[in-house]
């Protein structure tokens, strides 16, 4: 009964982090500077695949299975953030040459 | 059409890419990662023929292993080249 | 074995020890090739009688691991290495000009070792990571003559991965239709079907590249030339002749017989042309190491030449031509290539011209030139003129083949002409071109060492005949 | 039916990213391009079973061609290419023409073969008892071929003797901001700890000295990029020590099976185990000094 249910409850989180994976991609194609298409696309990274995450974990076998999910989550987030700063970073460097 | 001659067919075409890279690109950077796509593709054709047993052949993956890392020693060597030669003609202009 | 794996051991166990420790690099340098010399001598000897030893590394029966084979052919190469390695380490401790860094000592030695385990292998993968080796070495000798040299030294780097690639995409469609990569174990089950054909033909293109056998030499010249003088004595005398061993080894032990009889016309003519081809060019360039280059080229047109043809007509005594041409050119060219550095350094010009009156100047250089000259022609006494006697032999037999022997006759006068060039330029002692620096004439009588050892394998030359052709089957 | 839709969407975006990695625009594109074709190679590897394979193409292929790549960029700058006017299309066209015929040839050729199969992996798991390991590729690259795996050690070296060669390899990088170092500082210890689980678990799954070497090479030169490491300097002989260290320790088992009797690198009975692992570390350790000079060695300058 409990695993029907996590079943059915995992397809939530799952489609809303495709969903934003969706979003980001579009954005990442139509937006028309860096800073915003940088912006859409952190989104989908972070939400999307932190949502992804928590469908896959509802449905995890265990709880060591859980807790590898969550720790690439938090590598991701983190990493994520890091290339983020840095391409932002290059854009500016470049706007300053130009 | 079965899995390992899929996959096998993938490698030939990634193999002729890269060829067609090398035999027309003139930049050293864009011929290193042609080469790169050939090495790729060769390396594609051999893991498809170890999947055609199961469990998977050990003697075809660690072979490409090896090659992997002679690949990447060469591709290392080759971009430093680039990099000096890209230097040197900087410096001429 | 064991000697043959301590010819393999002391160059690149040596080759270590010279990257750690900086100091007297030369003196050990040349005891590593000295001990190597000997080792090598002392395996020539343990498998004088023909036999075959085999190896198996890690102890494991042949079709699971690696196995090394040494026949009379493997230890004589292995000995013609150490030597030319130790004659150009004896010439390149006296001429520091002529080596282009320090970096010179260990890079030798690791070539060496990676020719030593290629004569040695009888492994298809085996030999691609030796070839492989064997590229990187060259690539990183040719890059020690600075930053002239980095853009044919980029090019060769990228057309011999290239070129190592399509072997392995050989090996790897030959190991999904055998199952094997051990040589003679796919020697025994090779049928002519269409992956054989499809792995063969890739593995010779490879091969053709990273050998520089025409048409697919175009790197070589500029490579061979650019490089420090003992760099590019070592390049054209050993590195060129490692993919045509293994060349060598695919046709007349893998290959199905009637596949080698259809392919042996193609090769034999690719070196007939390599022949009209490199003497061609050899003849119009205006500078001297690039002359010297070209001549490469169209020596292995010899060798590619007895190869094809003895595929097609399954004719063992061109084998041995085909390695008494690599042995005799390998020492000739040595010779040369240090002469023409020595040349270029001391009348401090690279053109052809600049040797004017280099006769009166450097006697003994220009004396060395002749004599690595007149083997390549193929006049007698020479090693070169044996060489070239057991390949004409056979082709005299017919009638029908005097075509083959015209192409050589060309070749040798063509070779007879490049050579004479450079002679009538040295002789021309009416405006001599003043030394920029002082000769110095030990160095000088170092170059002419290897030239007459040319001479003097004429003489032994009957005696490594068997050797030659007792590897035949 | 499943299996085969994602194995055709994998080769597809392979295909795509390889293409786009040679025509991209821009130099930038290309590289970009290249490095996300070696992660999704990496993922296609992972898809056929060989997962030491992903292993070591998302450290080398991905991570460290990566940083390989756009080092040798910046150094190149961000010139007008004159790549891709008429003529070189045309040359692509002809080109194009020539192979895919070839293509046709290959493949009519190379399809008896996906039939076919090797009597080698029974044999490799046969011997699996003998061999001091636990997982088959491993005991192929550690003993049955060692021989070709130390040759393979002296290939790296070759690439570092050759990239020495070219005068300064040092790189002006930018000023690293807080959150670069304080990521980097954390991201180390991390990868080390993977690396050291890698090697360990080579033995018994995949995973092994090349794994483990590229991951701490990646290790290294991130915490490089990030200024926490001091220059790399190939005349500090620990370095150099560090360098050879797995392949000299390699040859020393070799000679010393030879000279005692044993045979060229075999190993004693009972001893397999204990000299594959410290082969193992030596070799990781070389790995990683190997490639992480090879990114960012440096050479030390003459004073100004």
């Amino acid at each position: 009964m409990t695993e029907w249910l996590l079943d059915g409850l995992s397809w939530l989180p799952l489609a809303g982090g495709l969903l934003f994976f969706a979003a980001g991609s579009i954005g990442l194609l139509r937006f028309p500077d860096v800073y915003s298409r940088l912006h859409a696309l952190t989104k989908a990274d972070t939400l999307g695949f932190g949502l992804v995450a928590a469908g896959l974990a509802c449905r995890a076998g265990s709880l060591w299975e859980v807790a590898q999910l969550l720790l690439i989550w938090l590598l991701v987030l983190a990493s994520g953030a890091t290339a983020c700063q840095l391409l932002a970073r290059q854009a500016r460097e470049e706007e300053g040459d130009g | 059409m079965s899995t390992p001659l899929f996959w096998l067919g993938v490698g030939c075409v990634l193999w002729l890419l890269g060829l067609h890279g090398l035999l027309t690109l003139r930049n050293a950077v864009r011929r290193i990662i042609a080469i790169n796509l050939m090495g790729s593709g060769v390396f594609l054709v051999m893991v498809a023929l170890a999947i055609r047993e199961r469990p998977g052949d050990p003697v075809l993956v660690a072979l490409v292993v090896t090659g992997l890392v002679v690949a990447v020693s060469a591709t290392a060597l080759a971009l430093r080249l680039s990099g000096q030669l890209a230097r040197a003609r900087k410096g001429d202009a | 074995m064991n000697a043959a794996l301590l010819s393999l051991f002391a160059p690149l166990a040596g080759g270590l020890l010279l990257v750690l420790w900086r100091p007297a690099r030369a003196g050990l340098a040349l005891g590593v090739a000295l001990v190597s010399l000997l080792a090598a001598a002392a395996a020539l000897h343990q498998v004088a009688d023909g036999t075959r030893q085999w190896l198996e590394v890690g102890g494991w029966a042949p079709p699971l691991a690696i196995r090394l084979q040494l026949t009379p052919l493997s230890a004589l190469l292995l000995l013609f290495t150490a030597g030319l390695h130790l004659l150009v380490a004896v010439y390149a401790a006296r001429r520091p000009h002529a080596i282009g860094g320090a970096d010179f000592w260990p890079l030798a030695c690791l070539l060496h070792a990676a020719l030593a385990a290629l004569w040695l292998s009888a492994d298809l993968f085996n030999l691609y990571v030796t070839l492989e080796l064997l590229g990187l070495a060259a690539v990183a000798l040719v890059a020690l003559a600075g930053e002239k040299a980095q853009r044919p030294a980029l090019d060769y780097l990228l057309l011999s991965l290239a070129g190592s690639l399509a072997y392995l995409l050989g090996v790897a469609i030959l190991y999904g239709r055998y199952g094997v990569l051990d040589l003679f174990l796919l020697g025994e089950q090779a049928t002519a079907d269409a992956p054989t054909r499809l792995a063969l033909l890739l593995m010779t293109l490879g091969l053709m590249l990273k050998g520089a056998l025409w048409p697919l030499h175009l790197w070589l010249p500029a490579a061979h030339s650019s490089a420090p003088a003992a760099v590019s004595a070592l390049l054209s005398a050993l590195v060129v002749k490692g993919p045509l061993y293994i060349l060598w080894l695919l046709w007349t032990r893998l290959a199905p017989t009637e596949l080698a009889v259809q392919a042996g016309p193609l090769l034999a003519g690719a070196g007939a042309l390599a022949l009209l081809a490199g003497g061609w060019a050899a003849l119009r360039t205006p500078l001297l190491k690039s002359l010297v280059a070209y001549s490469t080229v169209a020596q292995l047109g010899y060798a590619l030449l007895a190869l094809g043809l003895a595929m097609h007509w399954q004719e063992p005594r061109l084998e041995a031509a085909l390695w008494l041409f690599v042995v005799a050119h390998g020492l000739a060219k040595v010779s040369m290539f240090l002469a023409a550095g020595e040349l270029q350094h001391t009348l401090g010009g690279k053109r052809v011209v600049t040797l004017k009156g280099a006769s009166q100047t450097l006697p003994v250089t220009m004396f060395t030139f002749v004599t690595a000259g007149v083997s390549l022609i193929g006049l007698p006494p020479s090693g070169g003129f044996l060489a070239k006697w057991l390949l004409l032999q056979p082709l005299l037999e017919r009638p029908q083949h005097w075509g083959w022997a015209l192409a050589v006759v060309l070749g040798t006068l063509m070779s007879a002409a490049y050579v004479f060039r450079v002679v009538a330029h040295g002789f021309d002692r009416a405006r001599p071109q003043p030394p920029q620096v002082r000769p110095d004439r030990f160095g000088q009588w170092l170059t002419l060492l290897p030239a007459l050892l040319v001479f003097g394998l004429a003489l032994i030359g009957e005696r490594m005949l068997p050797w030659l052709e007792g590897v035949s089957r | 039916m499943a299996e085969g839709l994602f194995d055709l969407v994998l080769a597809g975006l392979l295909l795509m990213l390889a293409g786009g990695a040679l025509y991209g625009r821009s130099l930038y594109t290309s590289i970009l391009l290249f490095v996300t074709f070696g992660l999704v190679l990496a993922l296609v590897w992972a898809r056929l079973g060989a997962v030491d394979l992903a292993l070591a193409e998302a450290a080398i292929g991905a991570g460290l061609t990566g940083a390989l790549l756009f080092a040798a960029l910046a150094r190149q700058g961000r010139a007008p290419e004159g790549e891709f006017d008429l003529a070189c299309r045309r040359r692509g066209l002809a080109a194009a023409a020539v192979l895919l015929p070839v293509l046709w040839l290959m493949l009519s050729s190379l399809a008896p073969l996906a039939e076919r199969d090797s009597p080698l992996p029974e044999l490799a798991l046969a011997a699996l008892p003998h061999s001091g390991v636990e997982h088959p590729v491993t005991a192929v690259l550690l003993n049955y071929r060692a021989w070709d795996t130390l040759l393979e050690l002296a290939v790296l070296l070759l690439a570092l003797l050759g990239a020495r060669q070219l005068g300064s390899g040092r790189l002006d990088t930018a000023r690293p901001w807080p959150q670069l170092r304080a990521w980097n500082a954390h991201l180390a210890p991390l990868l080390v700890l993977v690396g050291g689980f890698l090697l360990w678990r080579g033995s018994s799954a995949p995973g092994g000295a090349f794994q483990a070497g590229a991951l701490l090479a990646a290790g290294v030169v991130s915490l490089r990029l990030a200024h926490l490491l001091p220059p790399l300097r190939w005349s500090f002989w620990p370095l150099r020590l560090l360098v050879l260290l797995g392949l000299a320790l390699f040859l020393a088992v070799a000679a010393a099976g030879a000279w005692l009797g044993q045979g060229w690198l075999s190993y004693p009975a009972g001893w397999a185990k204990p000299l594959i692992l410290a082969i193992e570390v030596a070799a990781t350790l070389s790995i990683a000094a190997s490639l992480s000079l090879l990114v960012v060695g440096e050479r030390r300058e003459p004073a100004p």
